[in-house]
């Protein structure tokens, strides 16, 4: 084969331009041609999509090992489809960057230029998101075909969902931080479109902006965060560029910088730059300062819910972090500061759920627990912590979509009824959904065989490692992973109570159904896609975590290969952390069914006894109520102030300006009184001033 | 007869509109069809010829410099040499003119189809006065003699004027004379400015004159002696005078709500889309290389000014009721951010300003358009009057987002293009700057970037308002412009007839925006290279200028700290 | 008398005269004596002028002299005979009838007329009539009061 | 040069003058409205062909590159000669535009009296010595008191005709009284002697310049009435406001056109002694006047009250122009060892001319179309009575509208033209090489900033105009039927003004010349002075006076 990677490029190309095909097809042809036959181009396209992704992944696979050592080979493997643009020596060339240079064997020149290309690059951390991330999204648009039948705007969900993927497939593949950010507004864009698909519904429409203005917030960090990079490191792109002047131009994670750690700005630049990708990874994750949109998201047709607010999107936010690991890496206190966000969120996000009444709304707390989970993965900063945030990333995806779908077959049936008050009892009415949301509460809560059990406890271990390991020249005095780890294990069994409340709640006890509906099994393409995916929930951990190929196949992608090779020492055993989870999760569970099986009085004077709690976690930690008193509310009346101010202050002012002229001739009309006389005395009192100017020159 | 050399082709796109206004004039008939098939007609031909020159453009400004960095250049004597004064009309384009150029014609082309069934009375003086107004507007950028420049700048007042005034809303007549008087007083100013220094170029090269490129050589740092720095800060002072109020910066704005609220849907399309951007133009065409260091020493004072008229811009707008005026201060913080990219005179941030003061042209352009939609349909601008218009007009919701993401710069769009390159431009600017100025800067760059979300917020917040939600539509009103509508009843007034979607014509005039605004958005190196040469060369006095100040200051700091008899530092001595 | 001492009185003198005109034409509220002082001072230009002429030993300026004589006349004729139509209107000569062109917001303004020092009618006091009353003849009473 | 000649010079006045008297005495006779309008017109025609052969006498004198030659009390020079052609044309523009108090036409003497201002305009451009200066002014003066006599029969109009005529006459007494020194200082009624004098080696030691200063004070004084300066404006509101817009607009241009010429006369010839004074009078003055109309102007509601202070104010621009032309030293004056650019020297008094042409221009034309709007007994008075004209009558309005730009300065026409030139002059004097000090004086650059804000200022109530007759609705239509007359004065305004804006190079050149010849004080007579005969009984008449000899 002249060129291995000549099918990766092709691969590569393939992946995102099928759904963004299948999109336009859509857009176009949707609402006149195709009307109820609308879904086709975008099922078809996520399908091919998702077999090209799996076939990505293998070649990738089988190349992964030499790519990640021979950087020529891994330069063949980009492919570059356009010049978004080229100014010539815009930035004088930072230190950073020259230091690379150097160690390139390449002079630096005085002045950097500002290229940036569309260049799309692959390696098994990217083959292993798009494979995820196309195989759900292919799940979810045949589940959506049965969900949205007989919607007017039938072809319009289809069009944005493939929009949505193309965005979500390009934000992984891209290699620049410019681009990164396109597309991460772009996935932003997308789920502010599918959020207010409903449009004429105003909480879905406010929904879906304060979804977009959230995220906006993040992406405010996000650039700051960027323009810092290009600031200390003269470019933005990952791979190493060929400059116009000849010479290599390092890139932020290029091989020639990821060879060597000590090229990486360290200190409190570092640190700046980290927190800003953080406060951009919070806002996409939904992590705790910026958690507000993801429950009021759920505003959105169900699939959307499952695709996006679970499975993907949000994922987004843990890929940049893994993506930037030897950003990270340069400063220990950002790593710590992203443990802590993550352990946070996972604990108050559990807190929460735990009291919640509306299905869709504890299975988005628990996203945000779950991601919170992740970004304490990530903030380990060791190779196993971060592995196993990513493989976390895998699981939940499949048991989360799992949830979401089954939560959605629920509302088909009861007619768009999801509060859990108002039913009970569907296991006879609905046996697959109900099973099929059994595996995936026992996924989700970490139960022995199942994804969820093998991923957390990953976590739980890297945490528990990390607490003990002191890495070298950084012993912070607060012994934070402790904390966290316990922080880690108490959210566990949070996890473990709300998911089985919700279980037991919805579908045991007796069969109680709102007036107007009649339950039925939902149509079996719903079902389908359901039992696929608890399937994979319940397997897919056993066979990853039983091959370990997941952690060395990942080990191979540039950005974690330095990380890897670092920690090449046994896995400790973890055994002591498993039995510790397990023991809290039945724990969870057992409380869970004592509360809720049978009738249910114990939980309502246990909920009066915790009077304060309930009512917070029930209030959502007031959240929103603090956002509008603290930001929304007085920006408002601060902008009410400055158009008054704007009305008349500085308008005023101009129009006084305006008046000065008229002011004077007020002064000076009575001069003109009428009087022949008065014009001839004050002619002859002008004429002797005039001669009293003779007297002066 | 018709030859295609670009000289030609500039000489045809400014002569068609007046050709087309006396044929208006002539034909007249009372009934608009005439005016406003013949307006089309000549908006339409105009935009090919002026598109065939912009995409004539070399790149990168290859082989220009024989004509003094002007492309399709015609220089001829105009009021001949009377007692020394030689006025020429010379007319040419250049890095910095050739996309506003091409972007008032398209506006224009837009504007006519947009008033097509708007404009009841006097159709034909409205079409030959907008036509007047492009010719106008292609003039000012197309000039390459002081006096031609000032000649075309003022004149396009006379028609914004008149159809501000006659075809405006309830306040026209106001509005009309404020923005009129508002302006000329500003643009007088900036007349003495641009006299002085064709003066102070007699006085030291003893040729009187008035063509552009001769006095930027003759005043610039290289080549030239440039004016001593109380001499630049006068001339800066009175050009700033004029273009300040033409690009509303932060104070003189007052002006600009009024005026859109007031004007007809086709003025205020060119007044956003065109007319501010003779500020801007002016700014990088006079102030900037002509007064090097007195923008220097202002430099700090003048990012303030941006980034308030950002901030100041944004949060305003959140505070208003009436569409059209939200969108005219979203104008203002939009300028705010081509400013502010000016200003920082670094590569970058100067090319990212000038593509997004073009971009602001498409974008601001379109909406307004749409403003002007809304209007026929309803004859409101009140947002409380009007709500879940997406129900009723799903096309207009359509482009209506479409441009409210392109406006508050979502990537892919030309909005983020500029936005990006500006800010990161900034963001150099700051972070080069040693000393205490520097903290400054910083805030402003952070501030501008907080601009972008305060942005999207008042736009999406006008969106979801009108757009989105449950339909609600102005009693009484509502009455369609067809008789009756094929989209079946009507849910509740069934008597009614239906409000019209958009039809083929008005989509017409906004899928052009729509397309420019893709083609920048996914290829924006197309039109920046078009702009790099002229705009660096336009800036880079200035930016030495900033450059010296740092050091010198780096220097008195170094002297200040340790003051010790060092070797005394020979001042150098400027030419 | 040398020639300059001359010359100088002739200037005053010619002076003075264009001084008086111009205080008539600004104080009289009659429009002829306005006219007339106002050819008062053109004869005041006259004298100077002559002075000058003297003390040139030229023609010239006794030439001008002539002429504004005449023009003076032309003047004459023309300021006659539209005080006669401005008479016929207002049926008076002064000035201050004709104010009606002005600024809009201003009052016309008015002389203050001194009023004409009237000694107030002599009042004896009046006793209660008691016996006959004299004979009083009413012509004689009538010239009384005017005594 | 005979006597001949100078008679031959004055052909085309006598000619104006003949055919004034056929018209005056033809309408004494003659019942009805004869066609006294046409005559007029026929006799500016022929004035005007005569006015061409002198065409060929400047051939003969450029010959001997002479710039103008004196024939007694008459000069030759283009300033004049231009400045008849000009005259012809206002002539022709105001016959045309005046129109009778009732349906029957304009009174015959109103024909003539308007012919013999043009006669007395065209004098004062060719006079060369004092008498026929004061002549010259009188002969425009005195048909103005029966013009405005006869304009409109109301108490207004006679209200007017009073006022003008009080003031015209204190004005030439001042005049005179200024001439009377001017005559003093030079010994003869010859401009060119003044001139001779004041340049005079000896002189600037004596007390003479006092005098000299003195007198062209008093002259500025007297001329400024007509001219309508700031102390002496004091007619002009009220003297529009009462008479016929006919008339206003004969007021509006000859007195002005007058008096500037003369003024630039006899400042040429007394400049050596004016010094300081003569700029810094102007600049004052000037800054004083444009400041004052333009405000003033701001309140009126009457439109013709409007117009007079925007005259007033577009003198304070002309005085710019006299003051730069007075700043900048002429190249003749010796020792003043200022290199001069041949261009700048001239080119103040070159914009206040030109400026000068298109005022009067654009003047008569509003005036013409005011006059088009209104009905002869009761002409259009207030600004509001303009509403809605431009749906009824859209030419007019058109033409209205562009007068309007035109006198605001908006680029492209003409106004703005007049105002460039001037404020390039202005600024030249401070910036340009030919500064006299550089850096210690900016009156200049003062006085341009405050002309260009009063343009500002002056755009708003010209928008005031414009606005009434474009924004508002129409109101009772304006009884339109100021006749032909009138419609055809206005058009050839309008072409005149458009012509100058797209093309203003033939009107700059001339007025370039004009200014080139008015400039440089006219050469000494050719005819001997007269003089005294020695008397007969053997005593010298007049010992001539040690001082005057001293200083000859």
């Amino acid at each position: 084969m002249s060129d291995p990677l000549a099918n990766i490029r092709t691969l590569l190309v393939l992946v995102p331009a099928l759904p963004l095909l299948a999109a336009v097809v859509t857009a176009v042809l949707g609402p006149r041609v195709l009307k109820s036959r609308a879904h086709w181009p975008v099922v078809l396209g996520l399908g091919l999509s998702a077999i090209v992704a799996l076939m990505l992944l293998a070649e990738v696979n089988r190349h992964s090992r030499n790519m990640a050592h021979d950087s020529k080979l891994a330069a063949t493997g980009h492919v570059t489809l356009w010049r978004w643009t080229g100014i010539p020596d815009v930035l004088a060339t930072p230190p950073a960057a020259a230091a690379a240079m150097e160690k390139a064997h390449t002079t630096p020149p005085r002045m950097l230029p500002f290229d940036v290309d569309v260049t799309l690059r692959v390696d098994p951390l990217t083959a292993l998101m798009l494979s995820m991330v196309t195989f759900v999204s292919f799940l979810v648009a045949i589940y959506a075909v049965g969900y949205m039948h007989g919607d007017r705007s039938y072809w319009r969900f289809f069009a944005y969902v493939g929009l949505f993927v193309f965005s979500m497939t390009m934000l992984v593949l891209v290699s620049n931080f410019l681009l990164l950010y396109v597309f991460w507004e772009a996935v932003g864009m997308c789920s502010y479109l599918l959020i207010g698909f409903w449009y004429q519904k105003p909480e879905a429409a406010a929904a879906g902006k304060k979804a977009f203005l959230v995220n906006r917030v993040g992406d405010f960090g996000f650039a700051l965060g960027i323009f810092l990079i290009w600031i200390t490191y003269g470019t933005l792109n990952f791979h190493d560029t060929t400059l116009s002047s000849g010479g290599v131009l390092p890139g932020v994670l290029g091989q020639i910088r990821l060879g060597d750690a000590s090229l990486y700005v360290p200190g409190g630049l570092a640190t700046a730059i980290c927190l800003l990708l953080l406060v951009g990874a919070c806002g996409k994750s939904a992590q705790f300062p910026l958690h507000v949109w993801l429950p009021d998201a759920m505003e959105g047709p169900t699939p959307v819910s499952a695709l996006i607010h679970a499975a993907t999107m949000v994922t987004a936010g843990v890929y940049m972090i893994v993506r930037c690991t030897p950003l990270f890496g340069a400063s220990p206190q950002a790593q710590q500061v992203v443990a802590i966000i993550g352990g946070l969120t996972a604990l108050l996000a559990a807190i929460i759920a735990v009291t919640q009444t509306d299905l869709k709304r504890i299975l988005a707390y628990s996203t945000i627990s779950q991601l919170g989970y992740m970004f304490l993965g990530l903030g380990t900063g060791s190779m196993l912590g971060i592995s196993a945030g990513m493989f976390h990333l895998l699981t939940h995806a499949f048991f989360k979509a799992l949830l979401f779908l089954g939560a959605g077959s629920v509302m088909h049936a009861l007619g768009g009824v999801i509060d859990l008050r108002q039913f009970s009892g569907l296991r006879r009415k609905m046996p697959v959904t109900c099973w099929t949301f059994l595996i995936g509460c026992l996924a989700l809560a970490g139960v022995l065989p199942f994804a969820g059990f093998w991923s957390k406890d990953r976590i739980l271990a890297a945490v528990h490692e990390r607490a003990h390991a002191v890495v070298a020249g950084y012993h912070s005095s607060f012994p934070v992973y402790e904390w966290l780890y316990w922080v880690a294990i108490g959210t566990a069994f949070l996890t473990a109570f709300y998911t089985f409340r919700a279980f037991f709640l919805a579908f045991c006890g007796p069969e109680r159904v709102p007036a107007a509906a009649h339950p039925h099994e939902s149509p079996n393409t719903m079902t389908l896609p359901l039992a696929i995916l608890a399937a994979f929930a319940a397997g897919i951990g056993l066979t990853l975590e039983a091959g370990s190929w997941f952690d060395s196949f990942l080990a191979e992608s540039p950005s974690l290969a330095a990380l890897a090779a670092h920690e090449t020492g046994p896995a400790g055993s973890h055994l002591h952390v498993a039995v510790l989870s397990t023991v809290v999760v039945l724990i969870g569970i057992g409380l869970a069914a004592f509360f809720y099986l049978g009738e249910r009085t114990q939980i309502d004077r246990l909920a009066m006894w915790l009077r304060p709690v309930y009512e917070a976690s029930h209030r959502k930690l007031w959240f929103d109520e603090v956002y509008d008193l603290l930001i929304v509310g007085p920006l408002r009346i601060l902008a009410y102030l400055l158009s008054l101010v704007d009305r008349f202050l500085i308008d005023g002012l101009v129009n006084l300006i305006g008046r000065l002229p008229v002011w004077l001739g007020a002064v000076l009309r009575p001069t003109q009184n009428g009087l022949l006389q008065s014009y001839a005395l004050a002619m002859a009192i002008g004429v002797l001033v005039l001669l009293g100017t003779l007297v002066l020159f | 007869m018709m030859e295609f050399s670009p000289q030609h082709l500039l000489l045809w796109s400014l002569a068609l509109p007046l050709i087309g206004a006396g044929l208006i004039c002539l034909l007249n008939d009372g009934r608009p069809q005439r005016a406003r098939t013949i307006a089309l007609v000549t908006t339409l031909l105009t935009l090919l010829v002026a598109g065939r020159v912009a995409f004539m453009f070399p790149a990168n400004g290859i082989n220009l410099e024989s004509t003094g960095g002007a492309f399709a250049l015609t220089d001829a004597s105009w009021l001949g040499k009377i007692s020394g004064l030689d006025v020429r009309f010379s007319v040419g384009l250049d890095g910095l003119s050739v996309w506003f150029y091409a972007l008032s014609a398209l506006l224009s082309f837009c504007c006519v189809l947009l008033s097509w069934e708007s404009i009841h009375e006097r159709p034909a003086t409205f079409y030959s006065l907008l036509l007047m107004l492009l010719c106008g507007m292609m003039g000012v950028f197309a000039a390459r003699d002081i006096l031609l420049f000032y000649v075309f700048f003022e004149f396009t007042l006379i028609p914004l004027y008149f159809l501000i005034g006659i075809w405006g809303h309830e306040d026209r007549n106001y509005a009309a004379t404020k923005f009129f008087l508002f302006t000329l007083t500003g643009s007088v100013l900036t007349f003495l400015g641009l006299l002085t220094v064709v003066l102070v170029n007699f006085s030291h090269t003893g040729d009187l004159t008035f063509s552009i490129p001769k006095l930027t050589a003759a005043l610039g740092p290289v080549g030239g002696h440039p004016m001593p720095l109380h001499l630049q800060l006068w001339i800066f002072a009175a050009l700033t005078a004029g273009f300040a109020i033409k690009v509303p910066l932060f104070p003189l704005h007052t002006w600009l709500p009024l005026a859109h609220t007031q004007a007809p849907a086709a003025g205020s399309v060119l007044l956003a889309g065109v007319l501010l951007k003779l500020g801007t133009y002016g700014f990088a065409r006079f102030n900037l290389p002509l007064a090097p260091e007195a923008t220097a020493w202002l430099l700090p004072a003048l990012l303030w000014i941006s980034v308030a008229g950002i901030i100041y811009g944004a949060l305003v707008a959140l505070a208003q009721t009436d569409m059209k005026r939200l969108i005219a201060y979203s104008s203002v913080s939009h300028l705010g951010f081509c400013m502010l990219g000016l200003f920082a005179l670094t590569p970058l941030a100067v090319q990212g300003g000038m593509l997004q003061a073009v971009n602001h042209g498409l974008s601001t352009g379109g909406l307004f358009a749409i403003m002007g939609m809304i209007h026929d349909r309803y004859h409101t601008r009140e947002i409380s009057a009007l709500g879940g218009l997406a129900r009723r007009t799903p096309w207009m919701a359509l482009f209506m987002v479409f441009f409210t993401f392109s406006s508050i710069g979502l990537p892919g769009l030309n909005g983020f293009a500029g936005e990006f390159l500006l800010l990161a431009g900034m963001f150099q600017r700051a972070w080069m700057t040693t000393g205490p100025g520097g903290l400054g800067l910083k805030v402003i760059a952070v501030l501008a970037v907080s601009g972008v979300v305060l942005g999207a917020w008042y736009m999406l917040w006008l969106v979801q308002r009108v757009f989105f939600g449950p339909l609600r539509e102005p009693h009484g009103t509502g009455h369609g412009h067809g008789s009756h509508d094929e989209l079946g009843h009507d849910l509740k007034q069934p008597d009614r007839p239906l409000v019209r979607d958009l039809s083929l014509r008005e989509i017409g005039a906004l899928v052009p925006l729509a397309v420019f605004i893709f083609w920048i958005g996914l290829c924006p190196q197309f039109f920046l290279s078009r702009m790099a040469p002229a705009l660096q060369e336009a800036t880079q006095p200035a930016a030495a200028a900033w450059q010296a100040r740092q050091t010198n200051e780096a220097a008195d700091r170094q002297t200040a700290l340790n003051p010790r008899p060092s070797v005394p530092v020979v001042a150098e001595t400027s030419p | 008398m040398n020639e300059l001492g001359l010359l100088e009185n002739m200037l005053v003198v010619g002076a003075l005269l264009f001084g008086i005109g111009l205080v008539g034409l600004c104080a009289r509220r009659n429009m002829i004596v306005m006219f007339l002082s106002a050819e008062l001072m053109l004869q005041g230009v006259s004298v100077s002028l002559v002075g000058w002429s003297r003390f040139h030993n030229d023609w010239g300026g006794q030439m001008l002299v002539i002429f504004i004589i005449a023009v003076a006349a032309c003047e004459a004729a023309i300021a006659l005979a539209l005080l006669v139509t401005l008479f016929a209107d207002r049926g008076s000569l002064d000035v201050t009838l004709w104010q009606s062109l002005r600024e809009d917001n201003l009052p016309p303004h008015v002389d203050i007329e001194v009023p004409e020092p009237t000694d107030e009618e002599p009042h004896w006091p009046t006793l209660t009539p008691a016996g006959n009353q004299p004979r009083v003849d009413a012509e004689k009473q009538r010239h009384r009061t005017h005594v | 040069m005979t006597t001949a000649t100078s008679i031959q010079l004055l052909a085309p006045q006598c000619v104006l003058v003949f055919t004034a008297i056929v018209i005056f005495v033809g309408g004494a006779f003659s019942e009805g409205r004869g066609p006294w309008k046409q005559l007029g017109i026929f006799g500016l025609v022929m004035s005007g062909l005569i006015l061409a052969q002198h065409q060929r006498a400047f051939e003969t004198l450029l010959q001997h590159n002479e710039v103008a030659a004196t024939f007694g009390p008459v000069s030759l020079d283009l300033l004049g000669y231009l400045a008849s052609w000009l005259a012809l044309g206002v002539g022709v523009l105001l016959v045309l535009q005046v129109t009778g108090t009732d349906a029957r036409g304009p009174a015959p003497e109103v024909i003539g009296s308007l012919l013999l201002l043009v006669a007395g305009l065209m004098l004062a451009a060719q006079a060369n010595d004092l008498v026929l200066l004061f002549l010259a002014l009188e002969l425009i003066s005195i048909p103005t008191y029966v013009l405005l006599a006869l304009a409109r029969p109301t108490p207004a109009g006679r209200e007017a005709a009073l006022k003008y005529f009080f003031l015209s006459i204190l004005s030439s007494g001042l005049t005179l009284y200024g001439f009377s020194f001017l005559y003093g200082v030079a010994g003869s009624t010859q401009l060119a002697d003044l001139y001779s004098v004041a340049a005079g080696p000896l002189h600037a030691f004596t007390s003479l310049p006092l005098l000299v200063r003195l007198g062209v004070l008093l002259v500025v004084a007297g001329l400024g009435m007509k001219i309508a300066i700031v102390p002496l404006h004091f007619y002009a509101p009220d003297v529009y406001q009462g008479t016929s817009p006919a008339a206003a607009a004969m007021l509006s241009a000859v007195p002005k056109i007058a008096g500037v010429i003369v003024l630039v006369r006899v400042a040429a010839a007394a400049r050596p002694d004016l010094g300081e004074l003569g700029w810094k009078l102007m600049l004052g003055l000037s800054v004083i006047t444009m400041t004052l109309g333009n405000v003033l102007a701001l309140w009126q509601r009457n439109v013709r009250r409007l117009l007079a202070y925007s005259s007033i104010a577009h003198a304070g621009y002309l005085l710019i122009g006299l003051a730069v032309w007075l700043a900048v030293p002429d190249k003749s004056v010796a020792g003043s060892g200022h290199p001069v650019t041949p261009g700048l020297a001239v080119s103040g008094l070159s914009a206040a001319l030109f400026y000068l042409v298109v005022y009067s221009v654009a003047s008569l034309g509003t005036f013409a179309a005011i006059g088009y709007l209104g009905r002869p007994d009761r002409p259009l008075d207030t600004v509001s009575e303009l509403a809605g004209v431009a749906s009824s009558h859209p030419a007019i309005a058109a033409a209205l509208a562009l007068f309007m730009f035109s006198l605001a300065g908006l680029p492209p026409l003409a106004g703005f033209w007049g105002k460039l030139m001037l404020i390039i002059r202005a600024l030249s004097v401070d910036v340009g090489p030919s500064a006299i000090s550089p850096g210690v004086r900016h009156w200049f650059i003062v006085v341009s900033v405050i002309a260009v804000l009063n343009a500002a200022i002056s755009a708003a109530y010209y928008l005031r105009i414009i606005g009434a007759m474009y924004f508002r609705p129409q109101h009772g239509a304006p009884a339109a039927d100021g006749g032909l007359g009138t419609k055809l004065a206005t058009g050839l305004a309008a072409v005149l003004v458009v012509g100058m804006s797209l093309y203003a190079g033939p009107a700059l050149h001339g007025s370039d010349v004009a200014a080139e010849s008015g400039a440089v004080p006219l050469p000494a007579a050719a005819t001997p002075r007269a003089r005294p005969a020695v008397a007969q009984n053997g005593q010298p008449s007049v010992a001539v006076p040690q001082l005057s000899a001293a200083s000859r």
